[in-house]
């Protein structure tokens, strides 16, 4: 149905160009699920926009991309517009970014479905219902009224799938339908792309960065890197069996909650402003020899539709065992010393790189993995008690109930990892921490003293990393200057205060003339390791880690996350964290708290939580976190959507627990000992029983 | 392997097409060049004309242009000329000076308001709520009224027309702002109060400010005209456009159109040059936005 | 229901600002040189005349007492008497505010309607010579001085052409138009009398035209930047990439979105027009509310400012009011 | 041009052609002339809808007919004339003037109206001081038609003032509108124009424009020749002379200084021109400094550039005068005023008052464009002698206070003696306390002289009074007199009939349009 073919794409701008697509070629078939995967920038948005006829101005595309026979880029203006919906229809990255925000989304159903399926408005009003059930949400005929902004992530992308496949299309592109989804949500979003291209027949194409999420339900993958197709091919041979160096380090990047650590690749990628002549990928591999610097490889088809482009395929396992991930793999040995072949390299993130800081993150020795360790028994750090956080609104009497009763105890030395779906208030705790927010009950301690009656220079104490890198830079202040903030709130001297902002840099790998820059000319992965620095400058007892790593891309994740897991492991201080994403807790936490609704469900040492999960909720996430190469049927399976699940009295998880009884709706559910870790989940012992009958 | 070229952003409208900004840039060029060559004419103005701007030539009132006068002289018999060029000092003076001043008195209150919140930002904001409900040209009349028609009391009162406003740009701003996660990275880095208003906030609140305030000091100029012609502006014989522009109205019906053509011609260039330049850095912010 | 609470809790807000804005201006008028009695009483006044004519406006009486009998008149709808025109404040300023409303309320409206077609359209076609032309010519417009402005389309239309009545009034007198409202053309609507109509209309082109030009170009910059963010938006091409039809893009998906920021700079530019009508209302003889405060301030009138004054205040937060209403109502983030 | 191409009109049938349309300045700011109401838009009107008892006659000055102030004749009254004393007036009332109400006007109504003039304490109350009538019970009713104005001294002003101070209302109608709080109907007199003058006022738009129609009821001599005229407020010069220019207006009420010269050359508009006697002068503060110092007030007298002024702000249309006395007025004697433009003999008299440079504020009316164009040629001349003037425009309340304290150093006055007698001037502004003497001067000379003049009848005694006063001021020099504009309207050519006010307040009575 889709036929690409040597699709090129410059993007001209007065001053710069980019060479965004170079002969691209694959094709998808009706039934299909294709992934299009590769890091941020590499052209997977320009793929689908050029299936669909609507390149940026000033874009010059070569080549062809046929649909049913025609050429989308040859079309006219009458034929895009038939082609368009109908022909290929879009869902869009952000689901609620790209829903109309005036019109409920009813109507923007209604539209589609009278456009393109030619119904009356009221026909079109039964089947947008029926739509609306067939993707999952419930009770479809009071959301038909909603507006975009009313409806939850999850919820948004359902609606953009259903607007996507009301247009009846022979092609469904989803371009990162899941990112920014919890872990629950990614699988039964994925699921539904799944059922449209069996249930329906209709092709799809399936864009992420994220390879574990879509590895269960693609049937061939197709790896773009700045692009160019390096990888293509079924499934289980490209994301099991890889042969490109880019491949694989793009798999070894991604955390894993079986444990072990990510393997990063140092640098990024180039930004081209024409045609690659030599192998893209060469700064950063390890095997690159010069004739990759210098020619560009042939696709080479291997078997059954796998095709590379690569002049030397790796055929090593991806992990030489199991748990012996922290060693470096081959490829990860860090980027040679010259890059500045790749012409116009204009990336920020990829200057760094070929400045040449060796080993951009050594991952090896120094830092000892951190599962095994066990915390060293240290002052305490940290310790919260029984709190509690409401969010009072502005005019009604009432609030959001953000934390209830949530304790703590941290000593230095130690890392706790908090994990949580969205929502649930893993943010909360930083600031509580931080004393951003006051507890309406409970107190915090941070060394000792209540964060309340701390005075500004003992507030730099605990310090904080932010989940998006760039915005927790003050943007008309340089480097330098927001490193040393809390230097300063601590009255340092100042020069002093160079020293020590040098030496925080220093630590981070990153070169001194950073000093200087603003932060919008940062790449997100300098400028989260500005932010480390700033948190390690004034030597804090803690450091609270807020999702430090999902805003980042796949392999500077991987460069950050080590970095993390170097800082966190210093004695000197107690680290909380926090994040959405299990697998990266796994990597480097000593204990791991488990948040739900405002409340801990559990709590335990990370492999015990891990490996040996007694709360059902705890179960229902490590079920749904992605495991590449493996496919698993979640253990637990939650019933309903986050937003849907209202907390009364008794269990906060009751209204989505699949074994829930009477005694769970009416009974407040507290912590309990089981084993090494403790759970709020009276039924625990019961569970292995009552999950082997489910599956059965 | 054919080129197309694709369907142009004018029939397919696309994301994020980025526009060239190079009209941004002419706007911007060609404002700030009109402004440019205002200031000069303002400075070198003694330099520029034969005559001083309030010289009476004995020989004659509302000599047509050519001759001693180049533009001709008005109903006072004084050189239109020269009165235009020294016009520009004190219309390019007051404008300037009183956004300025509307500048910094609203961008302090809205710092104050914004950050700080609760009764304080009630209470300021209400105070900027009676001054910004209290009509501009009363407030202006009575100002003029109370402190007469001197240069220092213009820009007195056109600031306090357009203060209000400021505050309420930049209030926006902050609260928007105050919600960003590097304040908070400031807070928990320990920056006091005081230093992240003035650190932090202070700067990233006055991008809309540098935007509007070209635009404002054009339209600070046009109040600056209306005063004059209600006869509350600048006094007579002082060289100013917008009185130069009220005493030759009726001289433009009798066709005598070098009394009061220039002037406005000369206001409506600077306005213009101002207004351009807003635009300019406008669509320029705008794209950059992008 | 939520936007009467909405609503409620507004007008409650609005007390304290309009109370702020009494006592300003109460004593802002009297902090005024200038005596307000002298110039009713003629050259040959004595002082015990000047005190007698002081006494019967009450201005001998203690400041305080003075605002207390200010303030109290107001709750009773009693504005006070002019002192110039020794008739109650209240139906003069009735009679002052048709004209100068129909001439606002009609030329905003119509500027408008106007900057959301145009800007629209130059959105659509951003970037190119026409949307240039557009803005450039907007921004002229914008320039101008309103006096001026008057002054030349007086010229052209009335004295070259000869296309538009003397500029001497609102309605042509023959018609024997039945005053109700003060606003000419809606009163001879309600009467029916067809010359009127027409004469008032016709005599309402230029001042209106002049208006228009002058709030133009910040209406227009503001729905063209708006009308290019939804364009350019990612919403606005999910619904294009789905292949919905150009009228249905249009309506649904570009224009009320565009229009969401538009009610609070539409309020703001009605207010400005409201304070700077004056002007017009000089140069086109529109005998309104402009030249009436005018008037008052130039002979502290002090009633007739003070009412003059609270009744601008009080229309403009009014109407800022309404366009956040308006806001609300087309934007469904708006929370309210 | 203009609303003659306008359909609509002709769909009404327009203006009847006969209909005379006038532009004036600004709206009268009330109707009520005792309480309020002092404007010149005001009083114009007064005079033309008020019924006066006695006013002006008509003589011709040149080619121009003009009001004669010396010749009082009586009009809605039968007559009014003094007894022996000259202290008793007996105002015979014409039996049959009705009101617009269809009253009469009886003998009660004057009473009424004089009664409610002393209680208002205002204009009128202020001028009948100069007669000797304080108090309303001066006022006596004999008959249904006679009335007795007792004053308590005689004066020679008493058909001046009383010409300009006799007019009756409907006291019937009116007392209906009086309440308790009210006794005097304010708020009705305010908002309804009087009945029973030479004109109705048919319909007044506040703010805009005014009907009036002619007063067929009046059984006086010199009725009203037009039957309707239409006066539109038009505040920008501009603008009026645009739509005369156009013939959409007939008469142009604010047109000054250039526009005038202008007009003189249109087709379709005279400009009617009259000898006047409007003063135009800057009166310095004798109390003040530096005009305390009479060659201060010398050197200014020598600074002023007359000939200037009167080519540069009235277009050579103005008369230089020679004295304080206007031009016209018996006495006046050239050796009044010795001083011209000249800079040098300024300088000396600047020096002799041993100072080299002095500084003063130059007052005069916002909004005027005449005395704001004079003080810009003073300014710059004043300037070159030494003396620095700053301008000051003020608007009427300020004007108004400041002339009330009597804190002005230097200030341009303009404007014209209601009563053509130096008497008459002395009275309002030259003796001590009088109202328009801005200038606070006093001279015991002038005192005497102006006591000794009450009682003088005799002309020839009078004018060897008026020389001694000339001679008095030319030593003292409290004003800097500079000229006498002549009186000029702008008219369309069918336009008949003007009669130039001494007082300029114009007698549309006698106004007519050609067809
Ligand atoms: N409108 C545009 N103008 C200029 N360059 C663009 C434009 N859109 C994308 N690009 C460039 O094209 C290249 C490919 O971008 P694309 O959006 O397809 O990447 P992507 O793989 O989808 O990345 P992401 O994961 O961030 O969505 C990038 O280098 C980007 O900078
Ligand atoms: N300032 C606030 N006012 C009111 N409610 C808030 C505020 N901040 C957060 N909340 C609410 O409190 C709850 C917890 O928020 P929090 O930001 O802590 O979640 P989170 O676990 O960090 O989620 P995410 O993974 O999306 O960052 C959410 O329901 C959120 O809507
Ligand atoms: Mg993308
Ligand atoms: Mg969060």
């Amino acid at each position: 149905m889709l036929q690409i073919e040597d699709l090129s794409v410059v993007i001209h701008r007065p001053g710069r160009q980019v060479a965004a697509l170079s002969n691209v070629s694959f094709a998808v078939a009706p039934g299909e699920v294709v992934g299009l995967v590769g890091e941020s920038g590499g052209g997977k948005s320009m793929v689908a926009r050029a299936i669909v006829g609507m390149l940026p101005s000033g874009s010059h595309a070569t080549g062809r991309v046929g649909f049913d026979g025609d050429d989308v880029l040859r079309m006219d203006v009458a034929a895009l517009a038939r082609h368009r919906g109908r022909g290929a229809a879009m869902c869009f990255q952000n689901p609620r970014g790209a829903l109309s925000p005036t019109r409920t989304v009813g109507r923007q159903l209604i539209d589609r479905l009278v456009t393109h399926r030619e119904m009356s408005r009221d026909r079109a009003r039964e089947s947008a219902k029926e739509l609306f059930a067939a993707v999952g949400i419930r009770n479809p005929a009071r959301r038909l009224e909603a507006y975009p902004h009313e409806l939850s992530g999850g919820m948004a992308q359902r609606v953009m799938i259903s607007l996507a496949t009301g247009c009846a299309p022979g092609l469904l592109i989803a371009d990162e339908p899941t990112t920014g989804l919890d872990v629950t949500l990614t699988r039964e979003i994925l699921r539904q792309f799944r059922h449209a291209a069996d249930t329906d027949g209709r092709g799809v194409l399936l864009i992420s960065h994220d390879l574990a999420s879509i590895a269960e339900v693609c049937d061939r993958v197709v790896v773009l890197y700045a692009g160019t197709v390096v990888e293509s091919g079924p499934a289980t041979q490209v994301l099991r069996r890889p042969a490109h160096p880019y491949t694989r380090a793009l798999l070894r990047s991604v955390p894993d909650v079986g444990g072990g650590r990510v393997v990063p690749t140092a640098g990024g990628m180039p930004l081209l402003t024409a045609a690659p002549r030599a192998c893209p990928f060469a700064p950063r591999c390890a095997h690159a020899t010069a004739t990759c610097r210098e020619t560009c490889p042939e696709t080479k088809t291997l078997s059954n539709g796998w095709s590379l482009a690569c002049f030397h395929p790796q055929e090593a396992p991806l992990f030489d065992t199991a748990d012996s991930r922290g060693v470096p793999g081959d490829e990860s040995v860090g980027g040679p010393a010259d890059s500045r072949g790749v012409p116009g390299d204009e990336n920020v993130g990829g200057a760094a790189g070929s400045r040449g800081v060796p080993g951009d993150l050594n991952v090896g020795g120094a830092v000892p993995s951190a599962g095994a360790g066990g915390a060293a028994a240290g002052r305490v750090v940290l310790r919260v008690e029984d709190a509690h956080v409401v969010y009072r609104s502005r005019f009604s009497s009432g609030g959001h109930h953000a934390l209830r009763g949530v304790s703590l105890e941290l000593k230095a030395g130690e890392t706790l990892g908090v994990v949580g779906e969205s929502g649930c208030g893993k943010s909360t705790l930083a600031k509580l921490i931080m004393g951003l927010v006051d507890p309406s009950e409970g107190s915090v301690e941070v060394a000792g003293r209540n964060v309340r009656k701390l005075s500004r220079a003992e507030r730099t104490r605990a310090q904080m990393v932010f989940q998006d890198p760039i915005g927790s830079l003050s943007p008309r202040r340089t480097v330098a200057d927001s490193i040393a903030e809390p230097l300063r709130a601590a009255k340092v001297s100042s020069a002093d205060r160079d020293k020590r902002v040098e030496a925080a840099l220093g630590r981070m790998e990153l070169d001194r003339s950073m000093l200087t820059r603003l932060p919008h000319e940062l790449s997100g992965g300098q400028a989260q390791r500005i932010g480390i620095a700033r948190a390690l400058v004034g030597r804090p007892d803690l450091i609270v880690f807020d999702e430090p790593t999902s805003a980042l891309d796949v392999t500077v994740q991987a460069q950050i996350l080590d970095v993390i897991a170097g800082v966190a492991a210093d004695a000197g201080h107690g680290s909380v964290f926090i994040s959405h994403d299990l697998a990266t807790v796994r990597g480097f936490a000593d204990r791991v708290v488990v948040l739900y609704l405002g409340r801990v469900v559990e709590e335990g040492p990370v492999d015990e939580v891990f490996d040996n999960p007694r709360h059902p909720y705890t179960r229902a996430l490590l079920g749904s976190a992605p495991r590449l190469g493996e496919n698993r049927a979640a253990e637990v399976e939650l019933v309903k959507d986050l937003d849907e699940a209202d907390a009364a009295a008794g269990c906060a998880l009751a209204a989505r627990c699949p074994f829930v009884t009477d005694t769970c709706r009416s009974q407040e559910q507290i912590l309990q000992p089981y084993g090494e870790s403790r759970a709020a989940c009276w039924r625990v012992p019961e569970l292995p029983a009552l999950i082997g009958k489910s599956a059965s | 392997m054919a080129e197309v070229q694709l369907a142009s952003a004018d029939s397919v409208p696309v994301v994020s097409g980025a526009r060239d900004g190079r009209f941004a840039n002419t706007l911007i060029y060609v404002g700030s060049g009109i402004l440019v060559v205002a200031a000069l004419a303002a400075i070198f103005a003694p330099l520029l004309s034969l005559w001083g701007p309030t010289e009476i030539d004995p020989s004659g009132t509302l000599a047509p242009p050519g001759g001693a006068h180049l533009l001709g002289t008005d109903g006072n018999g004084m050189d239109v000329w020269s009165r235009l060029l020294h016009a520009a000092r004190i219309d390019l003076g007051i404008a300037v000076c009183a956004v300025a001043l509307a500048v910094v008195v609203g961008t302090l209150l809205g710092l104050i308001a914004g950050y700080l919140g609760g009764w304080i930002d009630d209470v300021l904001m209400r105070i900027v709520d009676i001054f910004q409900a209290f009509p501009t040209f009363i407030l202006a009349l009575a100002v003029a009224a109370l402190l007469g028609g001197g240069f220092t009391n213009l820009v007195i009162t056109v600031a306090a027309v357009n203060a209000p406003a400021y505050a309420r740009l930049v209030r926006a701003e902050v609260r928007t702002l105050r919600e960003m996660q590097y304040i908070e990275a400031a807070k928990t880095s320990g920056a006091s109060t005081l230093g992240i208003m003035w650190r932090h906030l202070l700067p990233n609140s006055l991008t809309p400010v540098r935007v509007i305030a070209p635009l404002n000091c054009g339209w600070a100029m046009l109040t600056l005209a209306g005063l004059s012609f209600l006869g509350l502006g600048v006094t007579v014989p002082t060289a100013e456009w917008g009185s130069m522009i009220s005493l030759g109205t009726s001289d433009v019906v009798a066709g005598r159109w070098w009394t009061s053509v220039p002037p406005g011609l000369a206001l409506l260039v600077c306005v213009l040059g101002f207004s351009l330049l807003g635009e300019g850095l406008q669509e320029r912010a705008d794209a950059r936005r992008r | 229901m939520r936007i009467l609470r909405f609503v409620g809790r507004r007008l409650l807000q609005l007390i304290p600002v309009l109370l702020g804005v009494v006592v300003l201006t109460f004593l802002l008028v009297r902090v005024l040189p200038g005596d307000p009695i002298r110039s009713i009483l003629g050259p040959n006044a004595t002082e015990a005349d000047a005190d007698a004519a002081r006494a019967r406006f009450g201005l001998d009486q203690p400041l305080w007492k003075q605002f207390l009998d200010y303030l109290g008149g107001l709750v009773t709808g009693d504005f006070g008497t002019s002192i110039q025109s020794g008739a109650p404040v209240t139906g003069e300023m009735a009679l002052r505010l048709g004209p100068t409303f129909e001439l606002v309320i009609i030329a905003v409206s119509i500027a408008v309607a106007l900057a959301i077609w145009l800007g629209i359209w130059s959105a659509r076609r951003a970037d190119t010579a026409r949307d240039h032309t557009v803005r450039i010519f907007a921004l002229f417009g914008n320039s101008i001085p309103e006096f001026w402005l008057g002054l030349v389309l007086i010229l052209v239309g009335y004295a070259a052409l000869g296309w538009f009545p003397a500029p001497s009034g609102r309605v042509d007198p023959d018609t024997n138009l039945t005053p109700l409202t003060g606003a000419d053309l809606i009163d001879a609507l309600i009467t029916g009398n067809g010359p009127a109509i027409s004469s008032a209309a016709a005599h309402l082109v230029l001042p209106v035209l002049t208006l228009v030009i002058g709030v133009l170009a910040p209406l227009l910059r503001s729905v063209r930047a708006s009308a290019l963010e939804v364009l350019r938006s990612e919403a606005y091409a999910a619904a294009a990439a789905h292949g919905l039809p150009e009228r249905t893009l249009l309506r649904g998906y570009l224009r009320r979105a565009t229009l969401v920021r538009l009610p609070s700079l539409a309020a703001l530019v009605f207010g400005a027009a409201l304070g700077s009508t004056v002007l017009v209302e000089y140069v086109f003889s529109w005998q309104g509310f402009g030249q009436w405060a005018l008037r008052g301030l130039l002979y502290r009138d002090y009633p007739v400012v003070q009412s003059s004054v609270l009744i601008i205040a009080f229309c403009y937060v009014l109407v800022f009011l309404i366009a956040d209403v308006v806001h609300a109502w087309l934007d469904p983030r708006v929370k309210i | 041009a203009g609303s003659k191409d306008n359909p609509d009109a002709k769909a009404s049938g327009g203006p009847a052609a006969t209909t005379l349309r006038i532009a004036v300045s600004s709206y009268l700011s009330s109707w009520d002339q005792d309480f309020v109401g002092f404007d010149l838009t005001a009083l114009m009107l007064f005079k033309n809808v008020y019924p006066y008892m006695i006013d002006y006659g008509v003589t011709s000055a040149g080619d121009s007919q003009i009001l004669d102030t010396a010749n009082i004749a009586p009009t809605f009254a039968e007559s009014f004339e003094p007894d022996s004393t000259q202290k008793i007036w007996t105002l015979k009332l014409r039996p049959g003037v009705k009101f617009a109400s269809g009253n009469e006007m009886k003998a009660a109504d004057v009473k009424w109206s004089k009664d409610r003039a002393f209680a208002a304490q205002a204009n009128v109350a202020g001028i009948y001081r100069t007669i000797g009538l304080t108090k309303a019970e001066q006022v006596v009713v004999k008959d249904d038609y006679t009335v007795e104005f007792h004053q308590e001294f005689p004066s020679a002003l008493t058909k001046q003032i009383q010409a300009i101070s006799l007019y009756v209302f409907d006291s019937v109608e009116a007392k209906k509108h009086a309440t308790e709080a009210d006794p005097w109907a304010k708020e009705w007199f305010a908002k309804n124009a009087p009945t029973g003058g030479y004109f109705n006022v048919a319909k007044a738009t506040q703010g805009q424009e005014i009907e009036l129609t002619a007063n067929t009821g009046y059984p006086g001599p010199d009725g009203a020749k037009t039957p309707a005229i239409r006066l539109s407020v038009v505040p920008a010069a501009a603008n009026q002379r645009l739509q005369l220019q156009a013939g959409d207006i007939d008469i142009a009420l604010g047109i000054t200084g250039q526009d005038l010269q202008d007009l003189k050359k249109v087709e379709g508009v005279k400009v009617l021109s009259a000898a006047s006697n409007n003063q135009v002068a800057i009166q310095m503060s004798v109390t003040t400094a530096p005009f305390d110092d009479v060659n201060v007030r010398k050197a200014l007298a020598y600074a002023v550039p007359y000939e200037q002024i009167i080519k540069n702000v009235y277009g050579g249309d103005a008369r230089p005068t020679r004295s304080l006395v206007p031009l016209d007025m018996p006495g006046y004697a050239e050796s009044g005023y010795p001083y011209a433009y000249d800079l040098d003999k300024a300088k000396q008299a600047l020096a002799a008052s041993g100072k080299n440079a002095v500084s003063s504020e130059l007052v005069f009316e916002a909004g005027n464009d005449e005395q704001q164009k004079i003080a810009v040629q003073v300014q710059a001349e004043a300037a070159k002698a030494g003396i620095t003037l700053k301008l000051t425009p003020l608007d009427p309340a300020t004007l108004g206070e400041r002339r009330g304290q009597k804190s002005i150093p230097l200030q341009i006055t303009t404007g014209q003696l209601w009563v053509n007698d130096v008497e008459y001037m002395l009275a309002t502004s030259f003796v001590k306390g009088a109202a328009l003497n801005y200038s606070n001067y006093t001279n015991p000379e002038i005192e005497q002289i102006y006591t000794k003049s009450h009682t003088t009848v005799d002309d020839a005694a009078r004018k060897q009074l008026w020389a001694q006063v000339q001679t008095i001021l030319a030593a003292d020099v409290p004003w800097v007199i500079i000229c006498q504009p002549n009186f000029n309207l702008p008219v369309r050519e069918k336009v008949a009939g003007w009669v130039q006010p001494m007082d300029g307040l114009a007698r549309l009575r006698y106004l007519s349009a050609s067809a």
